[in-house]
């Protein structure tokens, strides 16, 4: 009954989000955002327009978005026990992943190095090579690797946010200056996305591999309000 | 009707599937997984809506790309809550027996 | 120089503001510090006295003081003094003297007095906001405010019975100010003004939407002024403390609703155009009505409280109606009635207190020879209820002789029947008490007795009853005399009403 | 006209993928739907001509999503108890 | 100077959020007491900068729209700016004397705030959907981190149950915000609103338009989709309550207000608007009917919050198809509206707190003799109260008679009477816990005594609540400056 009444609303929904979709296909007003993009790419510093939108034209998006995942891991490391990394029992003999990891990590760290260097002029840049690395991470985990700088500690922390801080630095640098705040100096774009991506890479990484790391357990609580300890 | 529009019609089709589950699934994990659908449709409808009318923008990709990256942090830490709160009481669902209201659009 | 003092726009915020920062002292001043806040109580109601005395002479020598200040785009905030207001910030002023000299005597030994002292100081400031505002917003400000300031009051005992009479208190007085609110609300869009003025500034003619505003607005005046049937909240809330029954809902509260009714039908409406249009007919039948039920149920009462609690209702009216008459001499009586009955309902209250508080008695068939036990409060209790009764040449005769005058002049005969039938109620509820009080003799221990030394009570109870007994004898006596009330309520109809 | 049909299959398993995903009756075959879909969307992404998004999807959406759901499914097979914190 | 400004402005609470993740709760905590001196600052010097001259746009990275981002610094924005300052400051100084520093995920509080402040400083300057959309994440994430930091297994529900709704919320929003990118090519708010102006009779707009609209309506908890409001904002800490409340809930309001404000007469229907004011209007009933029911004190705070969220969406048919003034003042009490609850309820759940602390209970019931020993914490929430009932001369009253007008002079005579029957329904809740205080239960006082500090915390929030009516006029002329362009 209830099934049915919701794939009732559902079909409903579908059929006027696609005659939504219809209608707005078939009149679209107003100009036509990639010229100008294109207009502007001389003056963004790097020649792939995605990467441009995303850390010049767009940069306050991507510095909130950023601020987004350090938010997820906060709560995520908040939650955490970790008590002993090193536990026995991750030890894996399975010689496959071994072996995988012998020979995938070193792979997988060279495809991350060049996803970011590559950001600049083609696909690819800081998302999918912190990715990359973050996966890397994961491997070695499930490989059984300790990882101790992921115990909630400051060195988790300063990793954490590192990514996050830089940008922020750079944004605010331009800032005093006079600019606006997110503007790059003068001719100083290439090189300062380039920072900023190299330690977004590292952040995003280290992020990522937390969340999944932080599998909580913790015993711990604290008691409602207004209930005694 | 250009290639992209097609694609756009997928994410109408998909974001309403991850409707659907998001209200009428009880199991976390896979309201979870609803959720992550209609993410997906959604950015369909962006990129695809866009370059139908524009041709490849590069605008809508950046926006997906970051949207991506907000999804997976709402999900990470969406599991982190769901495996603790499955630690401590044992449950998988929110309220047994009783249905959730959310999600009605 | 001399003018410009007189003059002073701040006048009545300085007597708005005396007893406003006296609550904000008293509930500052720890629970401990009785002698201090009684200190406090004491200078700030005499300087408030000081100030509205100042008030009235400048008043009386033509002056209007006003002071306002804009809050909201078309809402001002106005203090404005003009005969009327005088009259009942007068009224206040004088009786919170008395009464916070009562209260410290009545709540001496029973705590929580600092939040009970600073709230009381609130409802004065309320009472006189209400007095002095300048339009119907800031009077509907100060009328809320002694709605929440009064609440605590009531259920000051923090008994089952006490806080039940604080959710009917609450649920009546809210509710009226939010038809209070709708038809201020409504009138301001219609009219764009809510500026009291002389002589009213609705214009003609008469559409629904003005006829369904007026009723809005004294059917939300009127749960104060416990017209029938919006009177229910009024008997219960007499379990509160005594000197909260005699100032509040005796004197502050009512008297804030009739006040304000008749704010709206001078100010608002302009009493001539209420009454060619007909609005105050019904309304004085509804007054005329009350005052009868009032005193029918009155009659039926055992307890004291709750007996001097429907003649207030009853009393009430009496302003109402004399309004509802339109001719100069029944606004005389009906505005006169609001110092008269004040003062004559006051006294009863303490005098109530004070058998409660010394004897321990509270209904009626146990006074039996307190007249003997306590001479003074009985004499005091027997003028009040003579005076209720309308016995010449006490307060309350004067206000029913000029009403009865003025109901012939506006040839209304009916008024004068209600007013005779009234009294010989009247009558029958207050003469019997007055019997036990003096001619039947005690068999009985009383039920807890107290023994204050000399005195028949302590005497911070016992001087607010005297004094105020001996104000009823002295405004029924000294009527004519220049300051009276009656000449006030005169010289107010002369110069502002019925030109 | 073979590049309609290639879209066409993509949208179609798109949608199936994402129905069964929710359509699975076990969890981890839901997972396993999940991740194939995101594959699928990484195709779509190709085919819109979105190379970033379609690196991005394949490395967040279908890989690292993948393997977090995994591991909470493996999680909640063992129980509440036996948690013993990180993956394995 | 109002670069500088708009720099340090943006700039702060994300250092701080990275600087407090570094540190301890209690170096956080002094730490974070500077961050509110410098926002505060700048948020009051800003404002009185636009009051002076005029609002201006703001391009970040120095990209005007629609290829870069910009901001909209105007009267209204910079006034919630401020609001926010006040607000998050009160709940910050409070919080930091209230939580146990000793509960090694405390540490967390601070980043999480300061994350929380940066986001709602992005939607209220926000003008680019897109970037809406990632301030409202920055802040429901954040918001669900506090809900549960270091919670038990109610509040893991409860964050949960928060987390998601607030996630459908945000994909129905995005997915709207995608429809507007594929019809007007620009995600600008004021490129939209010329084109609409441009093109009348966009269906699909409109469509996309009431999507966007049910998205935020999830996020801002209205009637019925208000069932995750009252777990996650009971549950979670008084000071998170408070923040969650007072500023959280009108974040996703505020996009809504400002989308209907500038495309709502292009692309919106009457009967969307009139659905928005009725389920407003049933939002105000039963929120309050439901407060009056609750058992626990902080749920009663909560539900309270679900009525009075239910006012601020009459705003919808109070500007559709009437005159500019009674738009004007319909705005108006909107603006108030949201002021004056922001203070009001966080004052009320910083009490509530106290109270808490104080009885070592959440029940109303164990409120019995609070009145006689804790006048003060309880002073603080009645005056609270008083604002939310809508009496004079609270800001409450004021919005509630703007609001009056606006549905007087539009012929729209029936909302009056919700937002009566509001004010009477909030009077009865509010009067419910005073009764239960006034109730004599000991003669012997058995209450931990909070800090002073502690209490004259929400007393402050509750006494501006109270003054807001007071300067209501000064405030509303800000807000109904002329815009400039430039800056």
């Amino acid at each position: 009954m209830r099934l049915a009444a919701v794939l009732v609303l559902c079909a409903v929904f579908a059929m006027a989000l696609v005659g939504t979709v219809w209608q707005i296909a078939g009149q679209p007003v107003g100009g036509t955002l990639p010229e100008t993009v294109a207009d502007a790419m001389a003056d963004s510093g790097v020649d792939h327009p995605v990467t441009a939108v995303l850390l010049n034209f767009r940069s306050y998006d991507t510095l909130l978005e950023i601020g987004v995942l350090v938010i997820a891991a906060i709560a995520g490391i908040s939650m955490a026990r970790l008590p002993s990394l090193e536990d026995p029992e991750l030890r894996t003999h399975d010689s496959l992943l071994h072996a995988l990891q012998r020979w995938f990590l070193p792979l997988m760290w060279l495809v991350a190095g060049y996803l970011l260097w590559a950001g600049a002029v083609q696909p690819g840049g800081a998302f999918q090579a912190g990715a990359v690395l973050a996966g890397t991470g994961v491997l070695m985990r499930l490989g059984g690797m300790p990882m101790n700088f992921l115990q909630p500690r400051l060195l988790l922390r300063v990793g954490l946010a590192l990514g996050f801080a830089v940008f922020l630095l750079v944004a605010v640098v331009s800032a005093a200056g006079g600019d606006a705040f997110l503007a790059y100096p003068e001719g100083m774009a290439k090189p300062l996305i380039l920072l900023i991506e190299i330690f977004l890479t590292l952040s995003i990484a280290m992020v990522l591999l937390s969340l999944f790391v932080a599998a909580p357990v913790n015993d711990a609580r604290e008691p409602a309000e207004g209930e005694s300890e | 009707m250009s290639v992209h529009l097609l694609y756009a019609f997928a994410g109408a089709g998909v974001f309403t599937i991850g409707l659907f589950g998001m209200v009428f699934m009880v199991h976390l994990l896979r309201k979870l997984l609803a959720f992550n659908l209609m993410g997906s449709g959604t950015f369909l409808v962006l990129v695809g809506l866009a370059q139908h009318r524009n041709g490849v923008d590069p605008v809508p990709q950046a926006l997906v790309l970051t949207g991506i990256v907000v999804a997976i942090a709402a999900t990470a830490l969406a599991l982190v809550l769901i495996r603790r709160y499955f630690h401590l009481t044992g449950q998988v669902t929110l309220e047994p027996g009783s249905r959730d209201d959310e999600g009605h659009s | 120089m001399a003018e410009d003092f007189w003059l002073n726009p701040w006048l009545p915020l300085m007597a708005l503001a005396t007893s406003m920062v006296a609550a904000v002292v008293i509930f500052a001043l720890p629970e401990e510090r009785h002698g201090l806040r009684t200190g406090v109580n004491l200078a700030a109601s005499l300087l408030k006295l000081g100030l509205i005395t100042v008030m009235v002479w400048g008043v009386f020598q033509g002056l209007e003081y006003r002071l306002d200040f804009t809050m909201m785009p078309g809402i001002e905030f106005v203090l404005r003094a003009d005969p009327l207001s005088m009259m009942f910030a007068g009224l206040s002023a004088v009786l919170w003297v008395l009464t916070t000299a009562y209260a410290v005597g009545y709540l001496e030994y029973s705590p929580n007095r600092s939040r009970f002292f600073g709230f009381f100081s609130l409802c004065v400031a309320s009472t006189t906001g209400i007095a002095l505002a300048g339009n119907l917003f800031t009077f509907f400000l100060f009328y809320e405010m002694l709605t929440l300031a009064t609440y605590p009051l009531v259920v000051h005992r923090g008994t089952e019975k006490a806080l039940a009479a604080g959710r009917t208190y609450i649920i009546y007085t809210l509710s009226g100010g939010a038809l209070l609110l709708l038809g201020m609300a409504w009138l301001y869009a219609e009219t764009g003004t809510l500026e009291f003025t002389q002589g009213g500034f609705v214009e003609g003619p008469l559409t629904p939407s003005l006829a369904i505003i007026f009723a809005l607005l004294i059917a939300g005046l009127g749960v104060k002024a416990a017209l029938f049937p919006l009177h229910g909240w009024l008997p219960q809330a007499m379990v509160a403390p005594a000197p909260v029954s005699a100032l509040l809902h005796a004197v502050a509260v009512v008297k804030a609703g009739a006040f304000g009714i008749v704010r709206v039908v001078n100010d608002v409406f302009g009493i001539e155009f209420a009454r060619d249009e007909g609005l105050l007919l019904p309304l004085a039948w509804l007054a005329a009505f009350t005052i009868t039920y009032g005193s029918l149920r009155a009659l039926a009462q055992q307890d004291l409280k709750r007996m001097l609690a429907f003649s207030t209702v009853s009393q009430v009216s009496y302003i109402v109606l004399g309004l509802c008459l339109a001719s100069p001499l029944g606004m005389v009586g009906g505005l006169v009635h609001l110092l008269h009955q004040g003062i004559m309902k006051i006294t009863l209250f303490f005098c109530a207190g004070n058998y409660a508080e010394t004897l321990g008695v509270h209904r009626i068939d146990e006074l039996d020879g307190a007249g003997r036990r306590m001479p003074a409060t009985s004499i005091a209790f027997t003028i009040g209820a003579f005076g209720m009764i309308g016995v010449p040449p006490l307060a309350g005769f004067i206000t029913k002789w000029t009403m009865g005058l003025g109901a012939l002049e506006a040839n209304m005969p009916w008024v004068v029947l209600v007013l005779l039938v009234s009294s010989v109620l009247n009558a029958a509820y207050f003469l019997p008490v007055v019997h036990r009080l003096w001619f039947r003799a005690r068999e009985r221990d009383w039920p807890e007795e107290v023994r204050w030394g000399r005195l028949e009570t302590m005497s911070w109870l016992l001087w607010p009853p005297v004094l105020t007994a001996a104000a009823v004898v002295a405004i029924g006596v000294l009527a004519s005399f220049q300051f009276s009330p009656l000449s006030w309520a005169e010289l107010l109809v002369n110069r502002e009403y019925l030109p | 006209m073979t590049s309609w049909l290639l879209d066409g299959l993509v949208v179609f398993m798109l949608l199936a993928t994402a129905v069964s995903v929710l359509a699975s009756r076990s969890l981890f075959r839901a997972v396993v739907m999940f991740i194939a879909f995101g594959m699928l969307m990484a195709l779509a992404w190709v085919r819109l001509q979105a190379p970033d998004i379609a690196l991005a999807e394949a490395a967040i959406g279908a890989g690292l999503t993948g393997v977090l759901l995994l591991d909470a499914v493996a999680h909640f097979r063992r129980g509440p108890d036996k948690e013993r914190g990180g993956a394995s | 100077m109002m670069s500088w400004l708009m720099a340090g402005l943006l700039f702060t609470p994300l250092a701080w959020a990275v600087v407090s993740l570094l540190v301890g709760f209690r170096t956080g905590r002094w730490l974070s007491w500077v961050g509110m001196v410098l926002q505060v600052g700048a948020s009051v010097a800003l404002w009185f900068a636009v009051a002076r001259e005029s609002g201006f746009y703001y391009a970040l990275g120095g990209w005007q729209a629609p290829l870069g981002i910009e901001l909209q610094v105007d009267g209204l924005a910079l006034t919630f700016v401020l609001l926010t300052a006040a607000v998050a400051s009160a709940c910050g100084l409070h919080a930091g004397v209230y939580l146990d520093p000793d509960k090694p995920w405390q540490r967390y509080f601070w980043p999480l705030f300061w994350f929380l402040w940066a986001g709602l400083n992005a939607v209220w300057l926000g003008a680019d959907l897109f970037n809406l959309y990632v301030g409202l994440e920055l802040i429901t994430l954040s918001a669900v981190g506090l809900v549960a930091l270091g919670g038990d297994a109610g509040a893991l529900r409860a964050s949960l149950r928060y987390l998601l709704a607030a996630l459908v919320g945000s994909m129905a929003y995005l997915l709207g915000v995608a429809l507007m990118y594929g019809q007007f090519g620009t995600l600008s708010l004021a490129g939209m609103s010329h084109l609409a102006q441009e093109y009348p009779g966009l269906e699909g707009a409109g469509l996309a338009m009431a999507l966007m609209m049910t998205g935020l309506a999830l996020k801002t908890a209205l009637f019925p989709l208000h069932g995750w409001l009252p777990p996650a904002h009971g549950i979670a800490r008084s000071p998170v309550s408070a923040l969650l409340s007072a500023l959280v809930v009108k974040a996703s309001f505020f996009i809504a207000a400002r989308l209907w404000l500038e495309l709502g007469p292009n692309l919106g229907t009457l009967a969307l608007a009139q659905l928005a004011g009725v389920l407003g209007a049933l939002a105000v009933l039963w929120g309050s009917w439901l407060a009056c029911l609750q058992p626990q004190l902080k749920q009663v705070v909560a539900y309270s919050s679900v009525a009075q969220i239910g006012y601020l969406f009459l705003l919808f048919p109070l500007t559709w198809g009437v005159t500019e003034a009674v738009s004007q003042q319909a705005q108006q009490g909107m603006t108030l509206q949201v002021i004056s609850h922001a203070l009001a309820k966080a004052a009320m759940f910083l009490a509530a707190g106290n109270l808490i602390l104080s009885t070592g209970s959440n029940r109303v019931s164990d409120l019995a003799g609070v009145s006689r020993f804790l006048p003060f914490s309880l002073f603080s929430f009645g005056l609270a109260g008083v604002s939310l009932m809508s009496l004079p001369p609270t800001g409450g009253f004021a919005a509630k008679w703007l609001l009056l007008q606006a549905s007087l002079n539009s012929g729209q005579w029936w909302w009056t009477l919700v937002l009566l029957a509001g004010g009477l329904l909030s009077a009865a809740y509010v009067f419910r816990i005073y009764r239960a205080s006034f109730v004599e239960h000991s003669e012997l006082d058995q209450f931990y005594h909070p800090p002073r500090r502690l209490e004259a915390i929400p007393m402050m929030l509750a006494l501006m609540s109270l003054g807001l009516g007071l300067v209501a006029e000064p405030l509303l002329s800000v807000m109904a400056l002329p815009f400039g362009e430039g800056g």
